[in-house]
């Protein structure tokens, strides 16, 4: 007899319409955060927090309480829900431009007090929403609708890497960079997260799971090159890996 | 031994799914779909396919909603 | 003088040169001495794979260049002509894609035109100018601007440097035109 | 209202921030700005004792999103800040309006613009009033004159920002905040409201929610900023609130607001008492405006005559009230200069002679 | 002005990018937005390319105060952005409105409120017109109706700024940001300010200068604002600007603004055709807002229509002017529904039929 | 016969009234800048961008250009300050909470733009002009006005490390952090705003010196106890040092 | 009714208990029913090292808690007479503590009252009293609150537990108070 | 062999400048200033001043305004 070995997780939409380009990453993030909450028995208690990106449009996907954040602040927003409701699980989706252009602030704050969240940023190195402008992620020499002839460090400066001065951050509990450029790295995200959820769970401070993603129409790419790129480009100036663990502390 | 459900209607073509099949057996389509997007279909005359629910995992669009095995 | 403003909606997924042909009709009524003004679809809108254009064309200042009801629209692909069709101006016309739609007429009070345009396209060994083909049918077909001022325009935007693309568009032009002169397809 | 306690000598902060306490606010968060820094100490110090949340977050950008964040819960929540500050919220407020969520903002006004200085001031009228967030929307705002009516409004807020789901700006100054005046700490005494049926708690048995702004199509966007604006319809028809004195047989009727209503209050009856037919029309909401009442009261008048301390902002929703129908002159100063009643005084006698 | 080159069809941003080129803009500071990323986009590469500077910020906090960095040493520099994002500007616009910095903010609105979404709206007027920021303070705010206005107000607008050491608000829309029309990108036709007695370079053989906003004196502070406000004074005298279709004669007069008035315009003149006694008055200058005029033009009409793409926002300003001399009724819509000329019609003559 | 061996600097104003509390560090970090821009000639091409805090009334002691910046964005004027003008010299002169609290995201962007600027911030470990808050850099255990009991963690996490943070940042060329609490460390502060301000000089990128400094005030200590507690409560969470310097490679 | 009201200024240098002296006679104020407002001096201003409250005491509600022309100023130290010598209320009085205040007077239109507050307090051994000797004679001069309501409010204010602390506070009233009964003072 | 300039007017008695003179010939003064500060004063009778200037470099006040040797 056949077994049902996959399906839809519970949290998502009946009729979910992934509105995403085109082999876009961001629809693989969302459905393993769906599947997590599952296997960790979070869905009635769970709020979520939105961004402002190609990502805003959460609600259309996840069957669960959402509030929208406006651009950037998803970790003081996140920190309203918590204080409030400390009972609860809070997880803001957001993307880099989200998390640390105009967010950086907020996000630093929020890790370095510790606030019992998770932060889940979906690096594409680029504002996707808005049609591909730089972004502080943007590696230098890429090509963005603002940096046409690639990032020039000494017109634009350096890209913000998220994940390392996160963990400069004594609040953060649970720090790591994955990716979803193959199916193994996609199994070790969901690890990942569900490391920063469990930190979360177990009140240890607040985590965030920085996920380098594709952005195929903007990037210019297909979807099968776009993870070639983020082998091949991001890698190296992105390590992967775990850049703080005070859970087993 | 395994099956997978496609929902034509949301798959985008990306393609990943093909790349990610270890038996080879998921193939580009050339037909679209009503939002105009060419679909995926599964060619498996030799029932290959053993349910690893590869595909699903890499799909972005929860197009493949369901694996058997 | 009473004001006399023709509208136009051009529409297809992205990658047809939806905008470009807006853009072109837009500069051969700038260059007729016609007040025009064209307005894309614009932001996350477009990520939907579709795009469009709006064409205002007049003998006085563009009063909106936004148009919920258009006197004519082009439809490149399928989904525009289902996005479309009921807007149309009772008495104004659908301009077809009919190598992409093959649907039936939802309404009795506007015109239908259908232009096999890739077809057309592709017989002149260029399956993109198929947005050049349908224009120059409309065109030809309304007079709204004159086919001539479509070719210079053309010339002025694709340059020298691209002769051959030249070239295969001239041709487009001409058999978008020329489809429309022919009796059969009226 | 049942007031039970004692009278004791209350600083306007400290009045605010208790009266917070006694309405139920369960999280407070807010940045240090003067003139209103007492209110954050006192709660730094009282809510952790109660339990529940004051939380000093590194910007008002921060303040106000953490407040939009801990209302969408249904959890009744509070921030402070002052004028240059407020306006870093704009933003976050134009979320809170859209999002029809409970929120209370107090602001205490300080002398601008831009950093200007800690002196009291009304120059903030246009910035809470007509907004400065995008779009349509409205913010409730009281505006209190004395230590006792920061307790009663404070209350009120917190009041009416559940009953209708939006925001409420408690309007002081300076003045409000750091005087002390003898003052009465009753009960909380408005109703309960239910909130279950929208704030987010996990989507437990039932769908999920979505509090957003983002709506992708026209149709959808309208309808949501149409259903706006019949709340705030509904709000003008139930909450305008205004006092008067001696408004009714006056020749002039002098318009003011908070701290400066009260001298505007004594300068009346000190003209009275001169035999000079005076009075006041004080709004108290000053959204929604009392435009209908103040035409009523202004038709006939010889003068009307607005006093702020600004170049003049009241004095726009004045205007347009009285539209036309009495003459309007302004006496106001900018900076942190209080008017006395007798240089009021004196601004009536010589509007009158102009009147002549 | 010398219009000497060609007409060229041109998108309403790029207009406003290629008129501040030529007016001499030196820097520019953005965050991407829609729906105005094309002045940023085409400025990323005109900019280096001209050996000026454009840098993309890392917010929109950031890129006021970059442009008040930059304005401050006496540098043509501008901003652009949209609704939510400018209402994070409120704080750096009254720095510099209080700084005196001259500096250009392009702001294309989007409706609202808060995210809303990317399609064209009015609902940004009070945002803009009425501030937001704290204190007293005032933006010039010009506002185009056509891509050639894109181009001659983005010209007047740095004019403005330095002639007046001021704030100036370039207020578009999505419609006239992203519509192409043809257009005449003539030379930037004003003269150039020296700037030199007030600027930042360096104290070299002078006084160190300090550009700041903070006075610890009552005295001070006011008589600073009151010097603002005195320039303000003059802008008024000198730089109201509106304009009129069929006003004098009108029985109906219509007030409409922007990409709104362009519509009302084509509706007045199918009334007129309609035998209709229907007329415009368009204000270009929003603040200074031409009160007086407006109070001439509609002494002895039957009704005054204002028509927004909002909720009613100039409205205020239009029934202040207008102060009782005529009955002033509102048709507006909020979100990214574009009227047509024939609707506006429709809503005038059931104006007309409800004045008899 | 007697020479001159001490001297106000030449760009300290001719009667200037220092406004800061009785023994508070602010006025002596003034002053070694003053005599810095003497000593490299900087004196007439420098243009100061001022903050909000006790420091706002720069305009007192400098006879310099100067602009205010609002509260928390010196970062991001001084960029379009040296944007506009290229050839000046320009720093920012700010106070723990302006630059690490709300200014964060400026001061981070700032510094990973590497914007040709130098930062100095002013660390006393509280908000002093407002009386004395709790500030991002407020140890753990402080009493501060709004953690009567002393900081908390887990009420209000944990203090920003501004240099930790800083040296994450690709376009700072010079991070160091210094103390003003003894006349050797006054002398050595000097020297790492000299390097910060060569590093500006020689277009290496931005810079920044944290200086533990008193809040004699706020802390309720002596001056001289004040000094004491920097030495002893704030070294060993605050360590003094270089935390990056790219100016000789 | 008519509206009668008296203003104070109490001002010294900081930790001379200005504000707490403010705060003890407007709470004598609201003890006999009056309206009573008090306004600190407040923000970075007081960083100077002075502080200053306002203090007005009506019939009625108080108009304005701020003060520019008050009918009293009691001044704790020498800064605080020359900051508001000048501007008193004609007829109004200055109540010096002339332990630290050796001037002229500059104005003849209002009064003088020199109370060596500090002395008197170092003779009841604790010379943080000063404020409240200040505050006793100035209320026995004026009558504006009872001496009496004084003592209960001090009563109130220092809790039982700090006996030695009111014994002084109580002394200071006692010898502020009969220094202004005492003939020579006049 | 030094000497130093006191501003009083300036000097805030903050005392720090005490505390670094290695010749110990600063002194805490006992009367105010003008300011009503406490203020600094040089006991210096035998000369032992030697303009090292310690004292002005920790005086947070500018109120040691020269120093000679
Ligand atoms: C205050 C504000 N500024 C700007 C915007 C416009 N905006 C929308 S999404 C976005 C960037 C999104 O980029 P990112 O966070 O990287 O997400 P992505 O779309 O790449 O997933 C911007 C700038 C906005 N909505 N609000
Ligand atoms: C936007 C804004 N928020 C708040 C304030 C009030 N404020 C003035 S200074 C200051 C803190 C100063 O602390 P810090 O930067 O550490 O400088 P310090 O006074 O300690 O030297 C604050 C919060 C303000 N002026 N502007
Ligand atoms: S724009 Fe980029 S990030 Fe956004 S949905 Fe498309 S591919 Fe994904
Ligand atoms: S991965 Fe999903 S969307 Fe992409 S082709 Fe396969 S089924 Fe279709
Ligand atoms: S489940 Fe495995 S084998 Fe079957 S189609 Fe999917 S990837 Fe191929
Ligand atoms: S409050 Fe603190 S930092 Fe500010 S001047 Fe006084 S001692 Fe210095
Ligand atoms: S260090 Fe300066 S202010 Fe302090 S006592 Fe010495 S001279 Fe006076
Ligand atoms: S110069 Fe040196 S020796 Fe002379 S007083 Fe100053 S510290 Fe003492
Ligand atoms: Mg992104
Ligand atoms: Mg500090």
């Amino acid at each position: 007899m056949e077994t049902l070995v996959f399906q839809k997780p519970s949290s998502i939409q009946k009729d979910c319409n992934v509105t995403f380009c085109p082999g876009c990453d961001h629809g693989v993030a969302i459905r393993i955060i769906a599947e997590l909450l599952d296997e960790l028995n979070l869905v009635e208690k769970t709020i979520v927090v939105s961004s402002i990106g190609c990502s805003v449009f959460l609600n259309d996907y996840y069957n669960l309480d959402i509030i929208e954040a406006p651009h950037g602040r998803a970790l003081a927003v996140a920190t309203g829900v918590k204080r409030s409701k400390p009972d609860k699980f809070v997880f803001t989706y957001q993307g880099d431009g989200d998390f640390a252009s105009i967010g950086l602030g907020e996000s630093m704050h929020g890790l370095s007090r510790g606030e019992k969240v998770t932060a889940i940023c979906i690096n594409n190195t680029n504002y996707g929403m808005t049609g591909g402008q730089m972004a502080p992620t943007t590696i230098i020499g890429q090509k963005t609708t603002t940096t046409i002839n690639g990032r020039d460090p000494n017109l634009q400066g350096y890209p913000i890497k998220i994940c390392e001065m996160a963990s400069i951050c004594d609040g953060a509990a649970f720090v790591a960079r994955c990716s979803l450029d193959s199916s193994k790295e996609i199994e070790n995200t969901k690890k990942m997260i569900k490391k920063a959820f469990e930190s979360q769970i177990n009140n240890q401070g607040a985590s965030l799971i920085e996920i380098l993603s594709t952005c195929p129409t903007n990037w210019k790419l297909s979807p099968q090159e776009a993870h070639k790129r983020i082998r091949e480009e991001l890698y190296p100036v992105f390590p992967l890996g775990i850049y703080k663990d005070k859970t087993s502390k | 031994m395994g099956r997978v459900v496609i929902d034509k209607e949301k798959c985008k073509g990306c393609f990943l799914c093909v790349d990610v099949c270890p038996k080879k057996i998921l193939k580009k389509g050339t037909n679209y779909n009503s939002k105009g997007n060419y679909t995926v279909y599964v060619d498996d005359p030799n029932n290959e396919c053993f349910g690893c629910a590869l595909c699903a995992k890499r799909c972005p669009d929860m197009a493949i909603t369901e694996v058997y095995r | 003088m009473a004001v006399k403003e023709s509208s136009l909606i051009i529409s297809g997924y992205g990658g047809q040169g939806v905008l470009f042909i807006g853009m072109a009709i837009s500069n051969c009524a700038m260059d007729e001495d016609k007040y025009v003004t064209w307005l894309p679809s614009y932001g996350a809108e477009m990520r939907g794979g579709t795009a469009n254009c709006t064409i205002v064309i007049a003998n006085e200042e563009v009063a909106s260049p936004y148009q919920q009801t258009p006197d004519y629209v082009i439809a490149l692909n399928a989904q525009s002509v289902e996005k479309f069709e009921m807007k149309i101006k009772p008495g104004g016309t659908l301009i077809v894609n009919s190598s992409l739609y093959k649907g039936h007429e939802k309404r009795t009070d506007i015109n239908y035109l259908y232009i096999p345009a890739n077809e057309i396209a592709a017989k002149i060994g260029e399956i993109k100018c198929a947005n050049v083909v349908m224009l120059s049918a409309f065109i030809e077909k309304t007079k709204i601007v004159k086919i001539e001022s479509l070719k210079k325009v053309i010339r002025n935007i694709i340059s020298a440097s691209k002769a051959k693309l030249l070239e295969i568009n001239e041709l487009a032009i001409q058999k978008g035109s020329e489809y429309i002169k022919l009796p059969v397809c009226h | 209202m049942t007031k039970t306690a004692e009278k004791v000598l209350l600083k306007g902060n400290h009045a605010i921030a208790k009266a917070a306490i006694n309405a139920g606010c369960q999280c407070y968060f807010g940045y240090p700005i003067t003139p209103q820094n007492e209110i954050g100490e006192f709660l730094s110090v009282e809510m952790p004792a109660r339990g529940r949340v004051f939380l000093q977050a590194e910007s008002e950008v921060a303040a106000i999103n953490m407040l939009l964040g801990a209302a969408s819960t249904g959890t009744k929540a509070m921030t402070s800040s002052s004028s240059l500050a407020i306006a870093l919220m704009q933003e976050g407020i134009s979320y809170i309006a859209a999002d029809n969520i409970p929120a209370v903002v107090v602001s205490v006004m300080r002398a601008g613009p831009a950093l200007g200085y800690i002196f009291p001031s009304q120059g903030d009228y246009f910035q809470t009033v007509k907004g400065g967030g995008n779009g349509d929307y409205k913010t409730l705002t009281l505006a209190p004159a004395t230590v006792q009516e920061m307790i009663d409004y404070t209350y009120k807020a917190f009041y009416l920002a559940q009953k209708y789901r939006t925001i409420v700006f408690l309007l002081a100054d300076g003045l409000l905040g750091q005087m002390m005046e003898p003052a009465v700490l009753y009960d909380y005494p408005y109703e309960e409201i239910d909130n279950s049926d929208w704030a987010l708690d996990g989507a437990k048995g039932r769908p999920g929610r979505w509090i957003g702004s983002i709506h992708r199509s026209e149709e959808v966007l309208e309808k949501k900023v149409l259903e706006l604006f019949k709340k705030y319809d509904i709000i003008k028809q139930n909450e305008i609130e205004y006092k008067t004195l001696y408004a009714e047989d006056a020749e002039i009727l002098i318009t003011a607001f908070g701290s400066v209503a009260r001298i505007a209050q004594a300068a009346v009856k000190q003209a009275r008492e001169a035999g000079l037919k005076v009075g006041l029309f004080r709004p108290i909401t000053l959204w929604p405006f009392p435009e209908k009442e103040l035409y009523k009261f202004a038709t006939g008048k010889k003068l009307i005559l607005d006093i702020e301390m600004n170049m003049g902002q009241m004095l726009e929703d004045v205007k347009m009230s009285v539209s036309g129908q009495a003459k309007v002159e302004f006496y106001g100063r900018p900076a942190g200069f209080y008017f006395t009643p007798e240089e009021l005084l004196e601004e009536i006698k010589k509007q009158m002679e102009g009147l002549k």
